[in-house]
């Protein structure tokens, strides 16, 4: 898969995140794919960040490791990039940063700019040696910095000319990328999967979502505040987690969707609320967005160590669905789809996806948001008989949910265990069929699973088992054995639970070698894999660095021959 | 007309001669002075004898978690700000377990009132100090006496410039509806501190305690004025003032919020070419923005 | 097994617990054995509890159906358990309550004592009609009145001699237990699960708790409360749950053994501060009392549905160990094993235990204290070189734990992922040494665990698998059906995780049919058993009620012929 | 004896010109003023960018979860009297996240201190209102600005009369010092606030504008008047008080504590024979009790 890979990188708060954002705007405006990789420390100013663009002129879902245009802000950046980077490729830095290597591309940045807009010039550099249209990067600097900052447009706009001209007179530093497969002006999105998630939320019909500030997911929450006013909706930072999730509960039970996004700690402090949905019967979607713990662990970085966590989570027996989008596409999709589930079955529902995919920007083709469907809550009162009994017993373990205030008819929940009525009770006949009812709805839950996603033959040697973000790196990985003979499939879960065994049983048993891959220590899908079906994986590819799986990384860990 | 036949009857799992009848009654007092019918009337409790209550008249009820009442009460008014929300529960619930959000509630200001079945005392796990508790108060958990330093609900909210700080006693039960009628009436958070007699577990502030001790406030008090106020919250001795103790206009939270000046949250439509223009900002379709 | 099951109903608030206590007592001061089971409702007053104590002459372990005598302290009482009446059995009751029934012994309490001396009347004829000695009946009634409140004792002596004058007119009501096969003045005591725990705690050393109220693990603090002073510990009720737990880490960090119990709504709540122990290395024991949930679910019932919950409780990936006492005796020991394991792995370690064994008083051989070792928290200042690593990494994974302020060595530990000596760290190659490091102690905790109590035969026909409260259920069940002809063993898990295979793989395989016996509705520890060894269970017996599982119950699940 | 070299010098993962650095000065100052030598201090911290200070030192740490030093701080103090326990964290650590432990520190009266950097805002996770963000300021996540009315630690310690309230602020060094050597010296809770400018994400409340606040409270000023300390603590506007405001000399929690009468726990034996007669009282053996 052809590809080129760039890495701008550089400390906290010289702005290389905004440079990175423009150059891959510009780059998906003109047709081509990308795929972002950010990679930060917890805090604000200084240290080490890094922003990886990787581009391709075909669809491309994974990060790559080895780097083809460094764009270095610092110069410990050429120090800790230069063994990353590729025989031909190139690094773009000051020329104060860089000298000791053939491959730097020396930019007398200071005569090019001044020093604040020493990123733009950089910008411009970078895309006059990828040969990105210099109409479409002043497009977006214009965008970005034209009504907000109208006083130093012109200054920015200097500086990036000056950068294209600056490059014009050196063809040997021009590394052009290859055409794109879409024309340029294609109407092609970038997005990371957090706007995507508050995107499909939202034409899913959330109306609520509480949050209490943490990373990676706090960016669903900041998406879902820049369009409260216009698209009417509720945002309210909480004065904790618990607070976060037993406000969208109160919120859901009297009619609004409702959502809370949060990652590993503050999960764990939601994890009574989660509980108290499920009694109460109260539709409630919950985003965990994975870092690498235990405790407060990597704030910044990634992993996908809390499967069994999320699975488990919450005291007493209950039904949930749990998802992990593939990619950002997914992540879409997939909140639609959550929170119709929730609403239908009347249970918590969970995504998981983690901070590499939180924070990774890539090109979508738009949504059609013009014919999609939202969720409607609660049943029509007039169809419901009096005494209204808001826990009914039925046969799908779904009882019709009223909202408050909308009729006569009186709308009683507990957390105690309940009668029909929703007013708590001490007996013991009741709590066996309360607990049977909550159950049964799992079979409808079930009969929904998103079946795992299969790529490759139907015998093949060797198996790749994924789910959430390394769905991209595993297909790639597999294209690249099956490039080097070795036939290779995968299997992807987006949705972790329930799992349907029948989808994908088969597909274990029909392979001669299965591998999980997983951001985490453990192997936790394997695990549940087995637990489900009695199958054993028995190779893993584990990774908890806190950086996300990339094709290489598979490979390498797999000890494949020559990859 | 509402009629407090309306708010029906029913068994309770109270101890006989607990203060908490008188509750029952001062609240289903209020809501017929007040107008309000029961499908208009969401009640919000934790975990409790006091967050019982709830389960004794007709009204919508969520019965969550202890100490979880007060953000329940938050999203299910902001989704629907025609529901009269009532918190009801107890000291423990609200100012223990739930500290953090009393705080918040004050703080936030939504237009919810909050009930406190105030009895100084943990009652459904039999008797173990609550924050309200007196110190040197002996319990089973507490053999040697209370160390920590009473919680004063009334002196904390006032401090913090609540909207609406009450005090009120279940032995008045005139006083309670009344004082409670104005707590819903206000807009904004209310607080309604009720002195409420534990005769299973609390035998050092029983009803004769109380009833030795409260006094109303003198005609002619002005809870508007802050100072006062503070210095009358501070009053907790031979005599306990009850009373509306302090109250300001702070517009409510639900004011400043965009999304509600359309009405409630709930049964609106998507706006789908709205959102459509915020999936193009977001993406950064060409000339969006 | 031979037993005599004596059941004492009547409201909340009627002292039936204080008359179940006191017959308990003098039974096994009498030299015989008890099960105790406590069921009551979530209120103060009124509703319906029972008391029922289960003798034998030998050793019993389990709660039976039937019904021998009924002690009734008010009408309903009779109403609602003349059902599960033996046919030779007997009511006890005031005269107004019962007629309809000759079994009824119709007692006129009224003239056998004055009102608030009726419960020792009854307690009284209960004993008389057990042929209980006398003495013992009123040394014990001395023992709990005599000095608390000697201005009643004279009134409550004299209840008891009527109510024995009474019953030795009316041999026809007698139904004496057989002989005790321990000699009266046995120095059994009678304890209950929590007490035992509070004690093997204290034995192994422990100074702090602290906890928020919640049935049924309060009586735990209450415990440790009550002999707080003559100990020398620190019982501190915290402002909530989360509190709690911090607290333990912190007085833990500082060197003293501490413990938190709670139960599922509070340990909900606990989950952040137990990812937070074990990124911090601090040993922490936690008990929890399983009630029947979601949400506050049934406060005052018993379930085991925690399991999962507990152990996938907390963000990220660490070792930890899960104990299920089968008994009080092994509450007591298993408290002590946590202690200790829980400081020579610096891990959480967790006890699960459920209301039914909280609350059953059994007659237990006094534990040998005077011989007993306790937790020494910390190594010694004098062995550590200097820089002191607080996080050192070491082959086993476990770092040698200094105590703060105990020498000149900085004692430094981080939520965060850190480095060895206890720094926050960004470097992701840390990261991965620190996540191997910590789960390298696993391997520790798993040559420690406690393997599952295998009873029967080599190739039984059938064998029940319990964990927890359960095993004294199955094994009688067991023995049951050997009797009649089933060829039946049990194998019970007193230790939850780490599951060592290698200990029972082989007793599964071997059996003929496999049961798995659970108070939960799912089969929590099947699925465990599945994941870990690929065994699948395939019958199950489940209880949800809020009730604890009996062998009457577990061979009616079966549904064996004739049970 | 100590010198403030013995408390070490370390590279920060700070903004350069935060506030926190003077703090950090401040802090260890303090502590050579008081003797106190490094391995019998020990912080405890929380999560945010306050949260890492006690890494900057040398001495003992326990850096936990955000929101909850004041739990750990506690079962720490209580194992360990012996150790001067000093809690270090954020204003959204320690009033947000962590805002029920705060009222209970407060009303439990155990010796630690509290230092807050206070400023306004959540620092570490990019600039969210913090409890303490003013009314009206807009941020990110609050872009129609905080509708929350701000809490006032001062005010609330005060109403809540714990042991020892002070503010300092990052700009006056040797008052802040000072401030904190008195706060260690204390027996009990003692809470600093410290007005603690952001560079990095609040433009409101920045160094000039604390600066042009900040006044020292009048020499002869009586911090055991709770009257004068409450109406003091009231102040925030063109003025803002800094210093010692209310004081009191209510007993530590620790000196109610039987079991420490005798010492620390950390270390202690098991009684045996207290054992076993603790069996057998709670076993009901023959003549025991
Ligand atoms: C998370 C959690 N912790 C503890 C409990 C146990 N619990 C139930 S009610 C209660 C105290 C009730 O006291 P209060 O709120 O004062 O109400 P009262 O019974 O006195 O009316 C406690 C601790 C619980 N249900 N959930
Ligand atoms: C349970 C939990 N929720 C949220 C977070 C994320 N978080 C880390 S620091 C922080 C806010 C810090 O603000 P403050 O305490 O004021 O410290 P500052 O950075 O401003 O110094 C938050 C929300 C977390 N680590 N844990
Ligand atoms: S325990 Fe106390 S508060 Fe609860 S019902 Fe009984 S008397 Fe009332
Ligand atoms: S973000 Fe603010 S508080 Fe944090 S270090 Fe930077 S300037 Fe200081
Ligand atoms: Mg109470
Ligand atoms: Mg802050």
């Amino acid at each position: 898969m052809h590809s080129t890979n760039i890495l701008i990188g550089g400390e906290a708060g010289q702005g290389l995140a905004t440079v990175g954002e423009l150059l891959s705007r510009a780059l998906v405006r003109g047709g081509y794919f990308v795929v972002v990789t950010q990679s930060y420390e917890s805090r604000i100013r200084g240290g080490h960040n890094t922003f990886a663009v990787r581009v391709g002129a075909e669809a491309i879902d994974a990060p790559a490791e080895e780097i083809d245009v460094v764009v270095a802000l610092n110069d410990e950046t050429v120090l800790l990039h230069l063994p990353e980077l590729s025989s031909s490729g190139l690094v773009i830095a000051d020329a104060s940063f860089c000298d000791a290597d053939e491959r730097c591309v020396r930019v007398p940045f200071k005569d090019l700019a001044p020093k604040q807009y020493v990123n733009t010039a950089a910008l411009g550099v970078v895309c006059a040696v990828l040969g990105v249209d210099r109409g479409i990067v002043s497009g977006v600097l214009e965008e970005a910095f034209g009504r907000k900052h109208p006083e130093t447009m012109e200054e920015n706009r200097r500086a990036l000319e000056s950068a294209f001209a600056w490059c014009a007179g050196r063809p040997e530093s021009s590394r052009p990328l290859p055409p794109a497969a879409s024309p340029s002006g294609t109407s092609r999105l970038m997005m990371n999967g957090n706007e995507a998630i508050a995107l499909g939320a939202v034409s899913a019909g959330l109306r609520f979502a509480a949050f209490y500030p943490m990373t990676p997911s706090t960016t669903i929450p900041l998406a879902l505040v820049g369009m409260a006013g216009r698209m009417g909706l509720v945002v309210e930072q909480a004065e904790d987690e618990i607070a976060a999730i037993n406000m969208a509960i109160g919120a859901s039970y009297a009619g609004a969707p409702s959502l809370v996004a949060t990652s590993g700690g503050g999960f764990a402090l939601m994890v009574e609320g989660v509980s108290l949905a499920a009694m109460t019967e109260t539709p409630l979607v919950i985003v965990v967005a994975q870092r690498p713990a235990p405790a407060t662990g990597l704030p910044t970085r990634t992993e996908q160590a809390d499967l069994e966590f999320v699975l488990h989570a919450g005291h007493g027996e209950f039904p949930r669905a749990v998802f992990a989008p593939g990619g950002v596409e997914e992540c879409f999709h997939i909140a639609r789809k959550a929170f119709f589930l929730a609403e239908r079955h009347q249970s918590p529902v969970f995504i998981l996806t983690d901070q590499f995919l939180a924070d990774s920007y890539r090109a979508v083709a738009p949504f059609d948001v013009a014919s999609l469907e939202w969720v409607r809550p609660g049943a029509d009162p007039a169809a419901v008989s009096a005494p209204y009994l808001r826990h009914a017993l039925t046969e799908s373990g779904v009882s019709p949910r009223l909202l408050p205030g909308a009729s006569d008819h009186l709308v009683v929940t507990d957390s105690d265990e309940h009668t029909e009525d929703g007013h708590l009770t001490e007996d013991l006949g009741v709590r066996k069929v309360m607990v049977e009812k909550r159950l049964r709805k799992l079979a409808g839950i079930r009969a929904e699973t998103i079946p795992p996603e299969y790529e490759g033959s139907d015998r093949p040697e060797l198996l790749l088992v994924t789910w959430g973000s390394t769905r991209g790196a595993a297909r790639e990985a597999a294209a690249a054995l099956r490039g080097k003979g070795l036939d290779t499939a995968s299997l992807h879960f987006s949705q972790i639970w329930p799992l349907a065994p029948e989808q994908f049983l088969g597909r274990l048993k029909n392979a001669g070698l299965v591998a999980a891959v997983e951001g985490n220590a453990t192997g936790q899908l394997a695990r549940l894999i087995r637990r489900e079906t009695g199958f054993e994986i028995s190779e893993r590819v584990a990774r908890y660095d806190g950086l996300p799986i990339t094709p290489q990384y598979i490979l390498r860990e797999l000890s494949v021959e020559g990859a | 007309m509402v009629s407090i036949e309306d708010y029906g009857a029913y068994e309770t799992a109270w101890c006989p001669g607990c203060g908490n009848f008188s509750l029952l009654e001062g609240v289903k007092r209020a809501l017929v002075m007040a107008g309000l019918e029961p499908r208009n009337v969401l009640f919000v409790s934790g975990i409790g004898q006091a967050a019982k209550a709830p389960h004794y008249l007709n009204a919508n009820v969520f019965n969550g978690l202890h100490g979880r009442s007060f953000p329940v009460a938050t999203g299910a008014k902001l989704a629907n700000p025609g529901l009269a929300v009532i918190v009801e529960s107890g000291d423990g619930c609200m100012y223990g377990e739930g500290g953090n959000h009393f705080l918040a509630a004050i703080r936030r200001n939504v237009d919810v009132t909050a009930i406190v079945h105030d009895n100084q005392i943990y009652g459904l796990t039999k008797g173990q100090a609550s924050p309200t508790s007196e110190e040197g108060m002996k319990t089973k958990t507490q053999p040697g006496g209370v160390i920590l330093e009473r919680f004063d609900p009334v002196a904390v909210a006032v401090a913090m410039r609540a909207g609406f700080v009450a005090r009120s006693f279940t032995g008045a039960v005139e006083h309670l509806a009344e004082t409670i009628r104005l707590a819903v009436a206000h807009r904004g958070f209310a607080l309604v501190d009720v002195l409420q007699p534990c005769v299973s577990f609390n035998r050092v502030n029983n009803f004769a305690w109380y009833k030795k001790r409260c006094r109303e406030l003198p005609s002619g008090y002005d809870p508007s004025d802050w100072t006062l106020a503070m210095k009358t919250a501070a009053e907790w001795g031979d005599t306990i003032p009850i009373g509306v103790i302090y109250r300001n206009d702070r517009p409510p939270f639900e004011s400043h919020v965009p999304a509600l000046a359309k009405g409630p949250l709930v049964g609106r439509e998507v706006d789908r070419s709205a959102l459509a223009a915020e999936m193009n900002r977001i993406g950064g379709a060409h000339g969006s923005d």
